[in-house]
């Protein structure tokens, strides 16, 4: 029953894990309609930015605004180069660009910080596992990031649907000219808002240094996991990106937990671990497949 | 207020505007008229900044604005009502009102949602739905809504009765005399000549991207021939 | 009495709570021109949507000169000799006005798996397109991108692409909207002559159109019909003067 | 008139340049230009194939590395069982021939196109983007853990399947076998794209609501559109497999199926040639920078941005304009 | 003279591009003045991006381009795959410094491929003697679902004595491994095998140590799971760890020293046995290219010269088997506080002696 409850706050864990990287995307890709590969470029360099920042000054804490700081600036000169030109034109304009902005920030991250992942040891606050039930301990990292996951996701909701900076910036992605000729800067505001997703971009990464690999090519891993879970909520809703998040960490988690124990009732050891094993690795594009079989906008969309 | 010269304007290779001029005092209702294809919408756009213009002046309040972004001249206090309903697809009825709401100018009487709704109680009635799914007539409220909501000095109305039942044009008439009662500066396109020669001070025609003409309600009035050659009545 | 070129019996469609199309009966006869007028979303478009079979109705039967259409699709409709306009134009941008209704006669001379052959060399599929265009006067621009027409002229366009289709019912959704006066009255002129060869349902605010135009009004409110008559049955009904018409009153 | 002229005269200089690309190539000490000119045209072909839902017909398909991939495991599955004498499921005998190697890979692929399009062709937009993305990747991993032919590692096919007459193992006439049907495949896809049929996908790119209104059953139409195109990726998949003589998961990961997108934008979207201008633009700098220097991909990075940036339509955009001034 | 040009195709980029690194700094350390055996030797090096196509269009150019003769460097399995059969079937000799696919060990083998490094399946099974030795009798298994995680879960268990409490497959692109180490603690094993290279390493190791287990139940590892760039990225994370290597940083012998030096020198970070590996794979080159003069034309000869791997192997003892794989000594290495508080590698037994592989008696040379 501990096993099973465990199994079930990993899940919880996982998915606000995959909030975490997806929430920036949700803001780019969801709200302002930008298909931004490099996505999984900015949560690198919020990464590197960080973790370098933390092992030089020894303090992890340094490395939050040194991590958020990089990103949000990588994101903003980004936008302000390329992207900007790009609002106007065909969707896969945008596929080839932000190709070539992967390759030149993986050979630049190469190139300053050398081939080898880099360290980052955990603050000692945040370090160890506490007892949450009777034989049940959790690292309290893990709880930080259910925390700040938590944080995102409410702050992300009420800035989207609540603002007039939301109104604006979804407004933006049906018909930018329009706001512009209603008096609304969207130029500036896009910029600032691709910030903001890069921040959080960044942040994740930050995040998950001392959990992951901090290594060059860390943000391909995660970038189609994250497209993943935007669509399956539904392209441009927060809620529908939380929920979703949620429920691809539980079945996720659930599939390798408890997958191969069930066909090893069914079938010989050897290939009911292999099968299972193999039926999980594909878990998120079978569950993103049968999603959008059934409600093809996603979870959180009303289909008309 | 907005004064327009020599306006050339093209969309790529292909020229449309080639000598538009046109003037808009302080409280005046000016139209814009001309057959289907002539230039009068890219002549808005121009104004707006959507479209750059190849040369010629506009300037609006005394600053000259050929050139600016679509952001300064509406921030100046033109108020724009699209042609073809450029709603917010995906933003609720609401959303699209208060988005761009503003009243930078600091009119005395703003115009509010609350306004806007009873003008037109159909919106009211729709104020959460998606923009995207409304009638074609809804539309059209809520983007003459939209645009009364930024509180414009002139107001340029691109075809906004288009797709309107009678009864709710009436209204939108109504609603122009009385703004023009307040002295609200209107630029008007439409089709509906004889209400346009009872509401507007002053005419321009264009044809083939070209002023040809310009006069009073009355000269219009007293010129069928004219009418007849330019607008076809 | 001849069979009805369409026959509509209680119709009915939600969108949630809102009840868009209300037990709708019409009937439209063959020669006729049966005008629906009816206040900003009353559900115009959306009846029209459902006859086509682009929205599915929540009740109620469709029948197409006698023949139940329920269940076929847009396409099979088509087939069958029904054709719309759009109220907000729906056209292919980057093709060229002779393209836009050259395709529609291919599609309608039956099926396009031919994968051979230059479609845009087939001068019988040019010439017969050429035909629709000069129906409704537009010869002159048929080489010219969809994308650089301007508004009116696409409205034009768009009645040449349903005629294209040969259909036996027109359904027009607001024609005039966005033409001048001269091209309203020319268009007028096109859909008079055309009454000898198709039946149309035709939606529109342009008052004078209608009037000039119909054999039969119907009038749409909230969904439901309150009225069918004649032009001057209508025109005179108390109750579409309030709800549709208008003596205008000061609101703002 | 000059334009219409100018086309022909262009391609027969192409094909020209291309017949004499071999012995030039070697004549000028660039041995291994005829193994690059290989692959470019392998590329191309498949390209192409996905420009013809992607660029004609408006599918932005994400997955297309699966047909890629089942073409290139066709031919190294039935050489497998061809070089251990062991018939496939108990009764397919294996094969080393390309005359039934190919139609096999593209008829397999062809199917397996019918099923993923079937389903995928449901959803429209960046759903149809990521759920062929999502097909593509359970194929990739279903082989990935397909032990008997190699896995992760990949399928070694020791020898090129043979064909009658000619010597396969002779770097030029696989390269002269590429040609020839490369040629063959772009004939095919220009008569394609201009016969009825490519006329209504090129519509149903535009406005799918609007072909609905005038009678035609889009489904249909995409579904058939979509086979094809699965088709002409799994025709290259299989002649990869024979130029390579390896198969792996690696044809069918989605970076693969990135990278053929990224071929075609970078060529030109819903052009005849751009997407063989693009496989060519690709590869060659990928393999003239990596061999200048280690940080090739900040250079070619840098001209992908450029492309985008400032050609408007893809590198055939380009030539066209600067071809179109100076003439 | 002329220079005796070699190509070296490795994988730079990418996550995987620290192994192409070392291997490329390796090698190169064994070069003196650009000679190799007292023969001058031009290097050539390029980047396969992991990409199999890629790989063979290189060899190709080296091939007809520059007619080279002598080929090295591949990390990747599915690389050598697709680049290998073509090198050796145009008469050219490839000496692997990593990769040893069990399909070229075997009945693909060819008298002109060599494998400097490991056969594949050696490392694991040294670890599971490793785990025998140490006496474990309950062991629970992880490795990635593909060839090489399945292959390595088959070698330990070739070589460990005792139960096995759980075998789990993970993914190649996990990112979480909460649910397995869940999984593992409700077994209660006396140790934990895993095979995870690179990055998957580092993620699985760090987590395991944040959810309390190296506290727990020991671990014990192959060397891919853990070489010096992985110990320096988790730190003190690693600690207590058991891992067999068939070289290490601490092995005293005259070559090592020279090794070790050279890098120390050169190269400002964690050396690993991938450079290692490059170092031996130069010197077998070097040892063939003195004993033949530098004369390459005559096939035959270097062949043979180069079977005789007559050279100080920084591994102490070496030698080629029937199949040209290594057969060498396997070693027992701990993850232990170093002098200067930083976690190291330390060498503290043997687990096998004249280790080679099963594949040797499929290859018919
Ligand atoms: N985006 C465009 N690209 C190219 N040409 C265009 C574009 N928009 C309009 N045109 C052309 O410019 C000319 C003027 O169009 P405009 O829309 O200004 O006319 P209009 O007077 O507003 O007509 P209407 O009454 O039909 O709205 C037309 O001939 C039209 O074909
Ligand atoms: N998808 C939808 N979801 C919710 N409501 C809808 C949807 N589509 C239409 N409606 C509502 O249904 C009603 C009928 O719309 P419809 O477009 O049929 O009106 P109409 O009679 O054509 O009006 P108009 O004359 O303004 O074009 C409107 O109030 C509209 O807001
Ligand atoms: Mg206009
Ligand atoms: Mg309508």
């Amino acid at each position: 029953m501990t096993l099973f409850l465990e199994q079930l706050l990993n899940g919880v864990q996982f998915g606000v894990m995959l909030f975490l990287l997806a929430a920036g995307l949700t803001l780019i890709f969801g709200i302002m309609g930008v298909i931004n590969l490099a996505h999984g470029s900015i949560y690198m360099i919020g990464a590197y930015a960080g973790t370098w920042v933390a092992a030089e000054t020894g303090s992890f804490w340094l490395g939050i605004p040194a991590g958020l700081a990089a990103a949000a600036f990588a994101g903003v000169v980004i936008e302000f180069l390329v992207v900007r030109r790009l609002y106007g034109r065909d969707h896969l304009d945008q596929v080839l660009a932000t190709f070539g902005l992967i390759l030149i920030f993986n050979q630049a991250i190469t190139m300053l910080f050398g081939r080898q992942p880099l360290f980052v040891s955990m603050p000692a606050l945040l370090d160890g596992s506490v007892e949450l039930l009777p034989g049940l301990f959790y690292p309290v990292y893990r709880l930080a990031i259910i925390v700040v996951g938590l944080l995102v996701a409410l702050g992300l909701y009420l800035l989207i649907n609540k603002t007039r900076v939301g109104m604006l910036v979804r407004a933006g992605s049906t018909n930018r000219e329009m706001v512009r000729a209603l008096g609304v800067d969207v130029r500036l505001l896009y910029t600032l808002v691709f910030g903001l997703g890069a921040l959080l971009a960044g942040l994740a990464g930050f995040m998950a240094g001392p959990i992951l690999a901090v290594q060059v090519g860390m943000g391909e891993q995660i970038l189609i996991t994250t497209f993943v879970v935007v669509v399956i909520g539904g392209v441009g809703s927060i809620r529908g990106a939380f929920f979703a998040s949620l429920i691809l960490g539980i079945v996720d988690t659930s599939l390798r937990a408890y997958l191969p124990g069930l066909l090893r009732q069914i079938m010989v050891g050897p290939e009911a671990d292999a099968l299972g094993a193999g039926i999980s690795s594909m878990g998120i594009y079978l569950l993103m497949a049968i999603v959008l079989l059934i409600r093809p906008k996603g979870l959180f969309i009303r289909n008309s | 207020m907005l004064s327009v010269a020599k306006l050339q304007s093209a969309y790529g290779p292909s020229q449309v505007l080639f000598d538009v001029a046109l003037e808009i005092g302080e409280g005046e209702v000016v139209t814009l008229l001309g057959r289907n294809g002539m230039g009068k919408t890219t002549t808005v756009k121009s104004i707006m900044g959507l479209l750059k213009p190849l040369s010629g002046e506009i300037r609006f309040t005394g600053r000259e604005v050929r050139g600016a972004t679509p952001e300064t001249v509406a921030r100046l206090g033109v108020g724009l009502v699209p042609e073809g309903r450029q709603t917010f697809a995906t933003l609720t009825v609401r959303e699209n009102l208060v988005a761009t709401a503003s009243n930078r100018l600091g009119r005395k009487d703003p115009w509010t949602l609350e306004r806007v709704y009873k003008l037109f109680p159909r919106l009211r009635e729709r104020a959460s739905q998606a923009a995207g799914t409304l009638s074609g007539g809804e539309q059209q409220m809520l983007v003459v809504g939209r645009a009364l909501m930024t509180n414009p000095k002139l107001l340029i109305l691109d075809e906004a009765t288009e797709g309107l039942a009678p009864v709710i044009r009436a209204e939108i008439w109504s609603c122009i005399e009385a703004l023009k009662a307040e002295g609200q500066s209107i630029l008007l396109i439409d089709k509906n000549l004889h209400v346009l020669k009872r509401l507007a001070d002053r005419h321009y025609i264009l044809e083939k991207g070209r002023t040809v003409w310009s006069g009073t309600s009355n000269d219009l009035t007293h010129n069928a021939e004219l009418v007849q050659r330019y607008v076809g009545i | 009495m001849s069979t009805p070129i369409l026959n509509v019996r209680g119709l009915v469609k939600r969108f949630g709570g809102l009840l868009a199309t209300d037990h709708v009966d019409l009937t439209v006869k063959p020669g006729e021109i049966h005008a629906l007028i009816g206040p900003n979303g009353a559900g115009k478009t959306t009846l029209i949507s459902q006859l086509m079979g682009e929205l599915k109705p929540n009740e109620g039967t469709i029948e197409l000169a006698g023949k139940p259409v329920d269940d076929l699709s847009t396409a099979k409709r088509v087939s069958l000799g029904l054709a719309r306009t759009f109220q907000i134009t729906c056209l292919l941008p980057d093709y060229t006005v002779l393209d836009n209704v050259a395709i529609a006669v291919q599609v309608r001379q039956g099926h396009s798996f031919r994968f051979w052959g230059n479609a845009r060399s087939e001068a019988a599929l040019r010439e017969e397109a050429r035909k629709y265009l000069h129906t409704v006067g537009m010869e002159r621009r048929a080489d010219e991108l969809v994308a650089n027409l301007s508004h009116g002229e696409q409205k034009q366009l768009e009645l040449a692409v349903a005629l294209a289709t040969e259909p036996k019912l027109l359904l027009l959704d607001e024609p005039m909207a966005g033409l001048g006066h001269a091209e309203s009255q020319q268009m007028i002129g096109i859909l008079r002559n055309l009454k000898k060869q198709v039946s149309m349902l035709l939606v529109e605010h342009d008052m004078d159109a209608v009037f000039a135009l119909a054999d039969r009004i119907s009038v749409l409110v909230y969904g439901r019909i309150i009225a069918t008559g004649s032009v001057e049955e209508i025109r005179d009904n108390p109750e579409v003067r309030t709800a549709y018409l208008g003596e205008g009153e000061e609101v703002c | 008139m000059e334009k219409s002229l100018k086309r022909p005269a262009l391609l027969a200089a192409l094909l020209i340049a291309l017949i004499a690309l071999p012995t030039v190539a070697d004549a000028a000490g660039f041995a291994a230009l005829t193994s690059l000119a290989t692959r470019v045209l392998i590329y191309g072909i498949a390209a192409a194939s996905l420009n013809f839902v992607l660029g004609y017909g408006g599918m932005v398909s994400f997955g297309h590395a699966a047909f890629f991939g089942i073409g290139g495991y066709t031919v190294g599955i039935l050489y497998q069982h061809y070089s251990l004498g062991e018939p496939l499921f108990g009764f397919i005998p294996g094969t080393n021939q390309m005359l039934i190697t190919l139609p096999v890979a593209v008829v397999l692929s062809g199917i397996m196109a019918a099923i993923i399009g079937a389903l995928s062709l449901r959803t429209g937009g960046v759903q149809f983007i990521m759920i062929t993305l999502a097909f593509a990747q359970m194929l990739f991993f279903l082989f990935v853990s397909l032990k008997t032919y190699g896995g992760d590692d990949g399928l070694i096919i020791r020898r090129a399947n043979e064909l009658p007459w000619l010597n396969m193992r002779d770097k030029h006439t696989v390269y002269y076998v590429c040609l020839a049907i490369a040629v063959l495949f772009f004939a095919v896809l220009w008569r394609l794209v201009n016969s009825r049929f490519g006329n209504v996908i090129v519509g149903l790119r535009q406005s799918e609501k609007r072909m609905a209104a005038i009678g035609l059953p889009a489904y249909r139409y995409k579904l058939v559109a979509f086979i094809i195109s699965g088709m002409g990726c799994g025709l290259a998949g299989a002649l990869m497999a024979n130029f390579l003589r390896f198969a792996s998961p690696d044809m069918m990961h989605w970076t693969k199926s990135g990278e053929l997108m990224i071929m075609v934008i970078l060529g030109g979207v819903g052009t005849l040639f751009g997407p063989l201008i693009g496989a060519a633009v690709f590869i060659v700098l990928e393999s003239v920078l990596a061999s200048w220097t280690e940080n090739w991909q900040l250079g070619l990075g840098l001209i992908l941005l450029f492309v985008v940036l400032y050609t408007q339509g893809g590198v055939q955009a380009l030539g066209a304009r600067l071809v179109g001034r100076s003439a | 003279q002329d220079a005796v040009k070699i190509g070296m195709i490795t994988t730079l980029t990418g996550p995987a591009g620290y192994l192409g690194q070392d291997v490329r700094d390796g090698f190169k350390l064994a070069m003196e003045d650009g000679k190799l055996g007292g023969v001058p030797v031009d290097l050539l090096v390029e980047d396969d991006g992991l990409k199999p196509g890629q790989g063979k269009q290189i060899a190709e150019r080296f091939l007809n381009e520059d007619k080279i003769k002598l080929f090295t460097g591949i990390v990747f399995s599915n690389v050598a795959g697709a680049t290998v059969p073509d090198i050796v079937d145009s008469g050219a000799f490839y000496v692997s410094p990593n990769a040893g696919p069990s399909n070229l060990a075997g009945k693909e083998c060819n008298e002109n491929y060599f494998v400097v490094s490991w056969q594949n399946d050696s490392l694991h099974e040294s670890a599971g003697q490793l785990a025998t030795n140490l006496g474990y009798k309950k062991a629970f298994i992880l490795a990635p679902n593909y060839q090489a995680g399945k292959d390595a879960l088959a070698g330990f268990k070739r070589y460990f004595k005792g139960e096995i409490a759980g075998e789990i497959y993970t993914r190649l692109d996990q990112t979480d491994f909460a649910a397995e180490l869940a999984q593992v603690r409700a077994a209660k094993p006396d140790v934990v095998f895993q095979f995870h290279p690179g990055g998957l390493g580092i993620t699985f190791l760090r987590q395991y140590e944040q959810a309390g287990l190296m506290k727990e139940i020991p671990m014990v590892v192959a060397e891919p799971s853990m070489d010096g760039v992985t110990l320096a990225a988790v730190g003190d994370a690693a600690l207590g760890l058991n891992l067999t290597s068939h070289w290490n940083s601490d092995f005293d012998n005259a070559a090592n020293k020279k090794f070790m030096d050279a890098w120390n020198k050169a190269y400002n970070r964690p050396v690993t046995y991938y450079a290692a590996q490059a170092y031996d794979t130069a010197l077998a080159y070097a040892s063939a290219l003195k004993a033949t003069d530098g004369n390459i034309d005559d096939a035959d000869a270097f062949r043979a010269a180069l079977r005789k791997a007559d050279f100080e192997s920084v591994r102490g003892k070496f030698s080629f088997g029937p199949n040209q794989h290594p057969v060498q000594d396997w070693y027992a290495l701990k993850v232990e506080k170093g002098p200067e508080g930083k976690p190291i590698i330390k060498t503290v037994g043997e687990v096998f002696k004249d280790h080679g592989d099963a594949y040797a008696a499929e290859c018919k040379m």
